[in-house]
């Protein structure tokens, strides 16, 4: 709309000293001087109108927001043992932190079947929900009971001292394919 | 007692209730020469009958009488918010049969070479506004406040346990008038059925009178000579939209699975919903490698499937069985009107195909949640 | 003095100055122009010709259901105004000031005769619609109205929606979380939306969950405080607003369009 | 068009209009998004950003410098470029390897997707089977169907998992080749971390190391209406949740957005920065995410008070430090006071305000140096006896009883202290009633003169005798100046004559004015009174401070004769007024009059004889003054105080606050009103005039300011203010104050107990207190020279002992019975352990104090078990005479080996004394438990040959060889095992009287090299 606005409002100005110069006499308009007079008045009130909505627009979105942060800090990336999971921010955060080879993940606690709590299991290599028995790979694979999709993803980053962000408000479910986002899981 | 429960909750199922529905349709609301034969032949103009609206009529309470007696039949048709439903579903039978009715009547009378009813009364036999009009709105406002009072003291409005954001109950439904697009969601991901197809039924409706030309039959009900435009109306209105908001209220239980009226909403009930990408039905089924890194690879049979569908079949159907509809439009409004019928169409495509071989897209793009 | 004039006090007041100053000398209409003057000389009855054909009276052709959507709008500003006497929009009130029209309020039935009301305007716009379609009124010269119709349907289902969150119970906020997800997956403009993605610039997405449709409408990235106000001054002013002068408009084409459609 | 029937106007002139009005309207439209666009928080955090990519630059530039300097860094460069060399030769295979991946992932999805399908309609199956069972319907041969695929599922299950398996192998081989290049990579990563750190921290905020992309976006993001996405300059904030913001009708979360403009407050390495930007001091303690007090949880504004959704500098309320500050800031940021908000910042001086709402048990606060003076100041100088303050409740009055003002001292005396206090001890706690700025007028003068010897009349006459034995030692001075000196009242008193010039106040230098100055006794006190105070203290008044030193007749004798052989000359000459009869008439007039109308008062006066006038007058003024709020005074018993409770003070509404006529020149906030009135507390009864000088409010005597003046200094004022404004009525939920477990409490008890009590004055825990010492080095000069005074070690040797751990040192019913018990531990010592009167209750709280901060809860432990037959008892024997222990400890009666200079504890206490488990750690290190102690670790055989060690140490300690916690338990069990005398105060008294303590007065190196 700017850009518009610019491109827009030049032919008119340039074309107005032309149609002053003639002399217009009493009750005799000038077709031209009327046309660039005219639309220049338009456009001003166009462009005008066009910043009153460019203001509604941007009133709609407010400069800070008041929502509980869902982020935390997870410490670094060596805090992590490979091929282990990190139950520290379980109880915290509902927040699973696990380490492969290639990287790390964060995985929500809450059960896809009816949104228990499983534990996790070292000697079994396995998540198992005491509710209804549903079992999860360390990846976050169902494999076994009544749940009905893998455990979901959450965002999860390097912020610029290197440590950990798990972002909650972003989810990734294997099932949509969002297990690839790059921010589902952290190279490292 | 509970057979007849029991057929009701399999033919209650989707891929029946919806087959069902498809192919009666046009044998009722016929839209060319050939279903209205068969139309009169099997005696479905008997439909719009005085008779047949008493007995349908009481043929619908005495189903919802009955059902009431089910526990489960009750709990959701009792649910406040979904009361208004049934009420739509009596009002709906009763004046699409209402506005029938005089349609067929009207057309008898234009066949005979008669006036239409509403004709009888010819321009200058006007009527004042005073007293009859205002009359008659005003009792009609009385009827209609005494009803909403009644109604009001009868049923409680709605009011659960407090918002929980955390806690999504199962299933979480929108608004009843929006459970169609919800019942889209099934088959096309959000942009399609959320934004997309909303989108264009306001511009399709807003377009019917600037597609419409056909200037007969303008101030009266009639059926025959506007016999298309009411079929595909029809179609979309009853089929698309309120059967599907009929599905979404009562048939979707826990976990967005179907269940019958009068099925117990259970919780573990399971369908199987593994469902499959054109990409991986060529790339792995058929061709059994892997799918390939690129994505325009990957989807080019989708997109190719997608383009001809848009591109290639309307200049086709133009030549062919549409010819007429082509001369009389011209091209851009034909243009309009059958991108519109074909994405319209594009819906129990989906389903069938979702039914029938679990696909699942035909494009999946889900990098740029592009998936259709 | 009732005795010499033997006229009713009505009678007598409708002849006071006051009277046929406030009524433009209406009294009750006893003739055909009185008739005629009646709708002409007033406000609200001039939404009507004087004339009409005999069809539009008829119930069975016209269904009253346009003038029942509009009378139920106006029960619905009436009962809403209203409700917003007791109805605080934020997270800590809504809920409980509900309840306590339930509880407590004299006539907090108010709220019932809002929420049925509004369901029933939806179903009446709708069947007005179908009548509309059926009868073919919307041939011209009648295709503009129609397309405000539309406008006004939509407007009608907005209007639904963003008074379905007030209560701010599970049911409401659910229903509403379904129903504002769809606009985080507007084309370009919902973040989860296609195309979104492409709107980038390095590092920097242009379209976020902070700045897509939804969060325009919900006012944050969750269902919060926000969404709760932002829905209703959509529902108490914005959309009202807006509603009523598409209706203006409506009934004004209605009128200028020729009046009821009648066949030709 | 050319006809322009029906129109005024030219059509031209109108578009002509037209056109300029809208292109002004646009123009406005313009400065709209301007006005809205340039925030002044904008400049801060641009320019702070100049600032952080400087910093990070620079230590990019360092590291990376530090980095090429690294051999082990180049050393690593190089073998991985070796190894990838040799990886090139392998490549085919890693190639291969690839493409067998390919294939085998294309199976495995294919695989994958039959084993999901078949187990969704397995799933299915199983549900209708289930259903079936159940009887709900279900087909018949659900269950038959579910056998029939459960089969299939299982077959694709074994498929997927051989895929996997197959995938794992060939991965594995992969690895292996690539097995050297990783590591060389993963070391060199770990190596190059906070390089690459800062470089990606870099590319985030400097546009010069961002890609061209970002470098666009970088421009773009910040651009006018769509700087809404994701600004790099914005608005922040922290919401806190639980403090609330006082908004009169209901509280709300505080929002602070202070780091809006001081965008480097959390952020480490700024703390040379200018303001906004500078690094919030203590990161560690406060502010830092990790810290006690993060940012996310406590804000800003919780503390420093203010505006917190300020964004502008005015907004949100800042306060100036000084007028200097405020003028600078008038200049060059536009500031004026913020008059819209009750709770503006506090200035930096008073900042640790913020500090007391939520600590408000503690006794000294940590970190909080102004605070904890401000609270050691209002305790001593008793603000709170007539200033209700809910923490103080529980403390006697804080002057001394008056009870038997006769028997200790006599009128003139009296008359002429309370006139004017520090006319007699210049640093005295007792303030100013009079000669205050609205009370000396001559007429003022001579009406308090009156009023002085009213109250004086008053106290004597209601003074009941102090009865004490009759002590008739002569006392000698010098003796008493030397025990004075070396038995530790120095750790409560000052001798002092002359004002200290350089007197900094402090926490730890009002410890020493913990009783009163002792000088010029002898004008001030008889004898007899004296000595009966010095031997029991309690006896004349129970609730006092000062407690029994056990001093023998001859000791207080030699005390009372060398304090009261200090006379203050000038003092005693200063002249007592006669009673005016006619004054003190007006005084009692003022106070009938409240009562009686004017011809009764006047009937009564006549009634009165003068010393009746007196008493009653003395009575009322003492009423009037308060004087029973600090004191004890015969007929005041239970009276309330009579000062503003200040229990909220520091959130009274600065419209509560009373300015008078001082419009600019006290700036109108309430820290200094506070101030004013602290300084100078008949301040708002004065006018100040343009000259400087004051005129004095027209009041009625009795409604004059009757607040006396303390002669402060700034710091103690600004300290005292610091806490008035901590005094607030904010609630604060539990979730935001320490946690009270019980250790916590017990700690909080009972350092407020210890400063209550002074312990700190002589003894040091944690290197705090310990303001005797400065008496013991006097005392050590005198004795044993000024090289031996300097000397630290010995200094600390001969104070009061340290209490480092002194809960895991010692049993802790031993210490309770030693507490009400006292005798003697360290023979060498002259200061004494002096006796109080506390109560069971208040000795367990010290007790508990002691074993909490050491993190003990036990109060019940097994005895230490031993046997005298045991290797360990006997190898302990060894090891105490190899260490020689005996040099410098009682052994029961017997006597160390060397001279009472480092006598140190009869061991034969240690088994009823300390615990064993300290035994051990003190054993270890003694330096570390106690730094500066005279005791070495005990010697013990850890690293030598056996053998050598079953020769010269015995069979016994040799087999504790390798375990040293185990050797040191040997001493011990020798210990518990040790039997003899326990007290040896008679053997120590007689040694030293005979032989001194030896103190080595040459050669002061030599002995220190030898013995330590």
């Amino acid at each position: 709309m700017l850009e518009g606005k610019k491109t827009a409002t030049k032919p008119p100005v340039r074309k107005a000293p032309a149609a002053l110069g003639e002399t217009v006499k009493d009750n005799e308009v000038s077709r031209r001087s009327f046309f660039s007079w005219l639309s220049l008045g338009w456009i001003g009130f166009v462009a005008s109108t066009g910043g009153f909505f460019t203001m509604m627009l941007r009133f709609f979105f407010p400069n800070v927001l008041f929502e509980p942060v869902q982020t935390f800090r997870a410490g670094y990336p060596d805090d992590y043992i490979i091929g282990e999971v990190d139950t520290k921010w379980k109880d915290k955060y509902g927040v699973w932190i696990i380490r492969n080879r290639e990287g790390i993940y964060a995985l929500s606690t809450v059960c896809t079947h009816l949104g228990c709590t499983p534990n996790w299991l070292a000697s079994a290599r396995k998540f198992k929900c005491p509710c209804h028995g549903s079992g999860f790979k360390s990846t976050g694979i169902n494999f076994e009971g009544p749940a009905p999709r893998p455990l979901e993803r959450y965002r999860i980053v390097l912020a610029d001292d290197g440590e950990i962000i798990v972002d909650k408000t972003q989810k990734y479910q294997q099932e949509k394919g969002q297990w690839s986002d790059p921010e589902a899981f952290l190279r490292v | 007692m509970d057979s007849f429960k029991e057929i009701v909750n399999y033919i209650s199922n989707p891929t029946i209730l919806f087959t069902t529905v498809v192919l009666v349709f046009p044998f009722i609301f016929p839209p060319s020469d050939w279903f209205e034969k068969w139309h009169r032949r099997l005696g479905l103009h008997h439909l719009w009958g005085t008779k047949f609206i008493v007995i349908a009529m009481l043929g619908m309470v005495a189903f919802f009488m009955y059902g009431l007696g089910d526990y489960n039949f009750q709990k959701i048709v009792l649910k406040p918010d979904n009361v208004p439903i049934s009420g739509l579903i009596f009002l709906v039978a009763f004046f699409t049969w209402l506005a029938m009715n005089q349609a067929y009547k009207n057309d008898e009378r234009l066949n005979a070479g008669e006036k239409p009813n509403e004709y009888f009364e010819a321009p200058n036999d006007k009527v004042l506004v005073w007293p009859d009009l205002v009359y008659v709105e005003l009792i009609s406002l009385i009827i209609a406040s005494a009803f909403l009072l009644v109604w009001s003291i009868g049923l409680p409005a709605p009011i659960e346990e407090p918002a929980n954001p955390t806690e999504s109950p199962n299933p979480a439904k929108a608004p009843w008038y929006f459970l169609g697009l919800q019942e889209m969601l099934v088959y096309f991901d959000p942009w399609m059925a959320g934004v997309v197809i909303p989108s264009l039924i306001l511009v399709g409706l807003m377009a019917i009178p600037y597609i419409d030309r056909n200037p007969e039959n303008s101030g009266f009900f009639s059926y025959n000579r506007r016999r298309l435009a009411i079929s595909v109306f029809m179609f979309g209105w009853l089929v698309l939209w309120l059967m599907l908001i009929i599905v979404g209220t009562f048939l979707r239980g826990p976990n967005w699975n179907i269940f019958g009226p009068f099925e117990y909403w259970d919780i573990h009930k399971l369908e199987a919903l593994t469902n499959i990408n054109v990409s991986e039905i060529i790339y792995i089924k058929w061709l059994n490698k892997g799918l390939p890194d690129s994505i325009i690879i990957r989807e080019i049979w989708g997109i190719s499937i997608l383009l001809g569908y848009f591109l290639i079949l309307p200049p086709l159907l133009a030549k062919t069985f549409l010819k007429d509809m082509y001369a009389r439009l011209g091209s851009v409004r034909y243009s309009v009107f059958i991108v519109l019928i074909l994405i319209a169409i594009t819906l129990p495509i989906k389903m069938y195909l979702r039914w029938m071989f679990n696909l699942k897209y035909i494009i999946a793009i889900p990098e740029y949640f592009f998936n259709f | 003095m009732a005795e010499q004039t033997k006229k009713s006090f009505l009678e007598k007041a409708a002849e006071s100055q006051v009277w046929k100053s406030i009524f433009r000398g209406g009294g009750v209409p006893r003739n055909r122009r009185q008739r005629m003057m009646s709708v002409l000389n007033s406000v609200f009855l001039h939404l009507h010709p004087v004339r009409l054909p005999k069809h539009a009276v008829k119930l069975k052709f016209t269904w009253c259901m346009g003038g029942l959507s509009f009378f139920i709008f106006l029960i619905l500003t009436i009962s809403g105004i209203l409700l917003m006497f007791y109805y605080r929009p934020t997270i800590e009130y809504a809920y409980t000031d509900i309840i306590d029209l339930a509880e407590q309020v004299p006539f907090g039935i108010m709220r019932e005769l809002h929420r049925w009301g509004a369901h029933a305007m939806v179903i009446t716009v709708w069947l007005h619609m179908f009548r509309v379609f059926m009868t073919g009124s919307y041939k011209p010269p009648r295709e503009f109205n129609w397309t405000v119709g539309v406008i006004l349907l939509l407007l009608t289902l907005m209007l639904s929606f963003t008074g379905y969150l007030l209560p701010w119970d599970q049911l409401a906020i659910w229903a509403i979380t379904v129903g504002s997800n769809m606009a985080r997956a507007a084309p370009f403009l919902g973040h989860e939306g296609p195309g979104a993605s492409l709107l980038a610039i390095g590092d920097i997405n242009f379209i976020t969950m902070a700045s897509d449709a939804r969060f325009a409408l919900i006012g944050g990235r969750f269902m919060g405080e926000a969404a709760l106000l932002r829905f209703y001054v959509l529902h108490c002013i914005g959309l009202p607003f807006i509603i009523m002068i598409f209706m203006s408009i409506h009934f004004w084409r209605v009128r200028k369009d020729g009046g009821i459609s009648t066949p030709v | 068009m050319a006809d322009n029937q029906e129109r005024h106007y030219n059509i031209l002139k109108l578009n002509r209009a037209f056109a300029i009005s809208s292109l002004v309207f646009f123009a406005v439209w313009i400065l709209v998004f301007v006005y809205d666009f340039q925030r002044p928080w904008k400049k801060y955090q641009i320019e702070f950003r100049k600032l952080e990519i400087e910093k990070i630059r620079q230590d990019l530039y360092a590291e990376s410098a530090a980095l090429e300097k690294n051999s082990n860094y180049n050393q690593l460069v190089e073998e991985l470029s070796a190894a990838e060399k040799k990886l090139t030769v392998r490549q085919n295979e890693l190639d291969e390897i690839v493409q067998q991946l390919e294939i085998l992932d294309a199976e495995l999805y294919k695989n994958n997707q039959l084993y999901q399908f078949a187990k969704a309609d397995l799933d299915v199956l199983k549900y209708e089977y289930e259903k079936s069972q159940f009887g709900h319907g279900g087909s018949e041969n659900a269950g038959e169907e579910y056998g029939g695929l459960n089969i299939h599922v299982n077959k694709y299950y074994l498929d997927v998992q051989e895929t996997e398996s197959r995938i794992e192998t060939v991965k594995s081989q992969e690895r292996k080749i690539r097995k050297y290049i990783d590591e060389a990579k993963n070391s060199l990563t770990t190596l190059t971390r906070e390089n690459s750190l800062l470089k990606r921290r870099l590319t985030k905020v400097d546009p010069e190391a961002m890609s061209f992309a970002n470098k666009i976006g970088n421009i773009v993001r910040d651009l006018p209406v769509i700087d809404f996405i994701d600004p790099y300059y914005e608005v922040k904030q922290v919401v806190v949740k639980g403090l609330e913001e006082d908004l009169i009708y209901m509280g709300m979360p505080k929002v602070d957005r202070c780091m809006t403009c001081h965008v480097g407050i959390d952020k480490a390495g700024f703390e040379d920065a200018p303001q906004p930007y500078k690094t919030h001091p203590k990161l560690d303690f406060i502010v830092g995410p990790s810290s006690a007090h993060p940012l996310s949880e406590f804000g800003c504004t919780s503390c420093h008070a203010g505006r917190g959704r300020g964004t502008r500098f005015y907004t949100t309320a800042h306060s100036p430090n000084d007028q200097e500050t405020a003028h600078r800031w008038e200049k060059e940021l536009g500031w004026e006071p913020m008059h819209y908000w009750e709770n503006p910042m506090l200035p930096k001086r008073y900042t640790e305000a913020g500090c007391y709402k939520c600590h408000s048990g503690n006794m000294p606060l940590k970190e909080a140096e102004t605070l904890s003076l401000g609270l050691s100041v209002f305790e001593k100088a008793g603000c709170y006896a007539c200033h209700q303050v809910d923490r103080w409740n529980d403390l006697p009055k804080p002057g001394p009883s008056l009870y038997h003002l006769a028997s200790k001292t006599n009128k003139d005396w009296t008359y002429k202290w309370i006139f004017e206090p520090r006319s007699f001890r210049h640093n005295t706690w007792m303030p100013h009633f009079f000669k205050k700025g609205n009370n000396s007028d001559p007429e003022d003068l001579k009406r308090t003169e009156q009023e002085v010897l009213a109250m004086t009349e008053y106290l004597f006459s209601t003074a009941t005798p102090y009865k004490t034995a009759n002590v008739d030692y002569a006392g000698d001075q010098e003796k008493g100046r030397v025990l004075v000196n070396s038995l530790g009242c120095k750790g409560c008193h000052q001798i002092q004559p002359e004002p200290d010039s350089e007197y900094d106040p402090s926490v730890d230098a009002i410890r020493t004015e913990q009783g009163p100055n002792l000088i010029s006794l002898g004008s001030k006190v008889n004898r007899q009174w004296l000595l009966g105070w010095l031997k029991n203290p309690y006896s004349y008044h129970p609730d006092t401070k000062m407690p029994n030193l056990r001093l023998s007749d001859q000791e207080a004798a030699d005390i009372a004769a060398y304090l009261l052989a200090d006379k203050n000359k000038t003092f005693d000459q200063l002249a007592v007024p006669s009673v005016n009869e006619s004054i003190v008439d007006r005084i009692s007039a003022d106070f009938l009059s409240q009562l009686l109308r004017q011809d009764q008062v006047a009937r009564r006066l006549e009634d009165m004889e003068i010393s009746e006038k007196l008493n009653y007058a003395g009575e009322k003024l003492i009423g009037n003054y308060g004087c029973y709020s600090c004191h004890n005074i015969a007929g005041f018993e239970g009276k309330k105080p009579i000062g503003t409770s200040l229990n909220v003070e520091g959130s009274k509404l600065i419209s509560k606050l009373d300015f008078a006529f001082w419009h600019d020149e006290i700036p109108h906030t309430k820290w200094d009103w506070f101030y004013a009135k602290v300084d100078k507390p008949e301040t708002f009864d004065l006018i100040p005039n343009d000259d400087g000088t004051y005129a004095v409010k027209e009041l009625p005597s009795l409604d004059k300011s009757r607040m006396p003046h303390y002669g402060l200094t700034d710091k103690e004022i600004d300290a005292l203010v610091t806490l008035i404004m901590g005094l607030v009525k904010d609630e604060i939920p539990e979730s935001k104050l320490p946690e009270k477990t019980p250790a916590y409490l017990a700690v909080t008890k009972g350092e407020r107990f210890i400063h209550t009590n002074n312990c700190l004055g002589c003894h040091k825990i944690d290197g705090e207190g310990g303001a005797i010492w400065t008496a013991t080095a006097a005392w050590l000069g005198e004795v044993a020279g000024s090289e031996n005074s300097e000397d630290i070690s010995l200094v600390q040797s001969f104070s009061p002992p340290l209490l480092n751990t002194e809960g895991r040192k010692v049993q802790p019913d031993w210490l309770l019975d030693w507490f009400q018990n006292v005798s003697m531990i360290r023979p060498h010592l002259q200061v004494r352990m002096p006796s109080y009167d506390f109560t069971h209750q208040e000795w367990n709280g010290v007790i508990d104090y002691f074993q909490s901060k050491d993190g003990l809860s036990l109060t019940y432990e097994n005895p230490h078990s031993f046997s005298q037959a045991s290797n360990s008892y006997l190898a302990g024997q060894k090891v105490q005479e190899e260490g020689a222990c005996i040099n410098c400890h009682f052994y029961g009666a017997m006597k160390p080996r060397q001279d009472a200079l480092t006598w140190a504890p009869n061991l034969v206490l240690t088994k009823e004394r300390l615990r064993p488990d300290w035994l051990i750690e003190w054993f270890n290190n003694p330096q570390s438990v106690m730094p500066g102690t005279k005791m070495p670790a005990p010697y013990i055989p850890v690293d030598e040959p056996i053998n050598d060690v079953i020769e010269y140490w015995g069979t016994e300690v040799a087999t504790f060889v390798g375990d040293t916690t185990a050797m040191l338990y040997t001493l011990v069990d020798w210990m518990w095992g040790l039997e003899g005398v326990e007290d040896v105060s008679a053997i120590v008294k007689a040694h030293i009287e005979s032989q001194g303590y030896g103190f080595i007065t040459e050669d002061e190196d030599e002995w220190e090299d030898e013995e330590w």
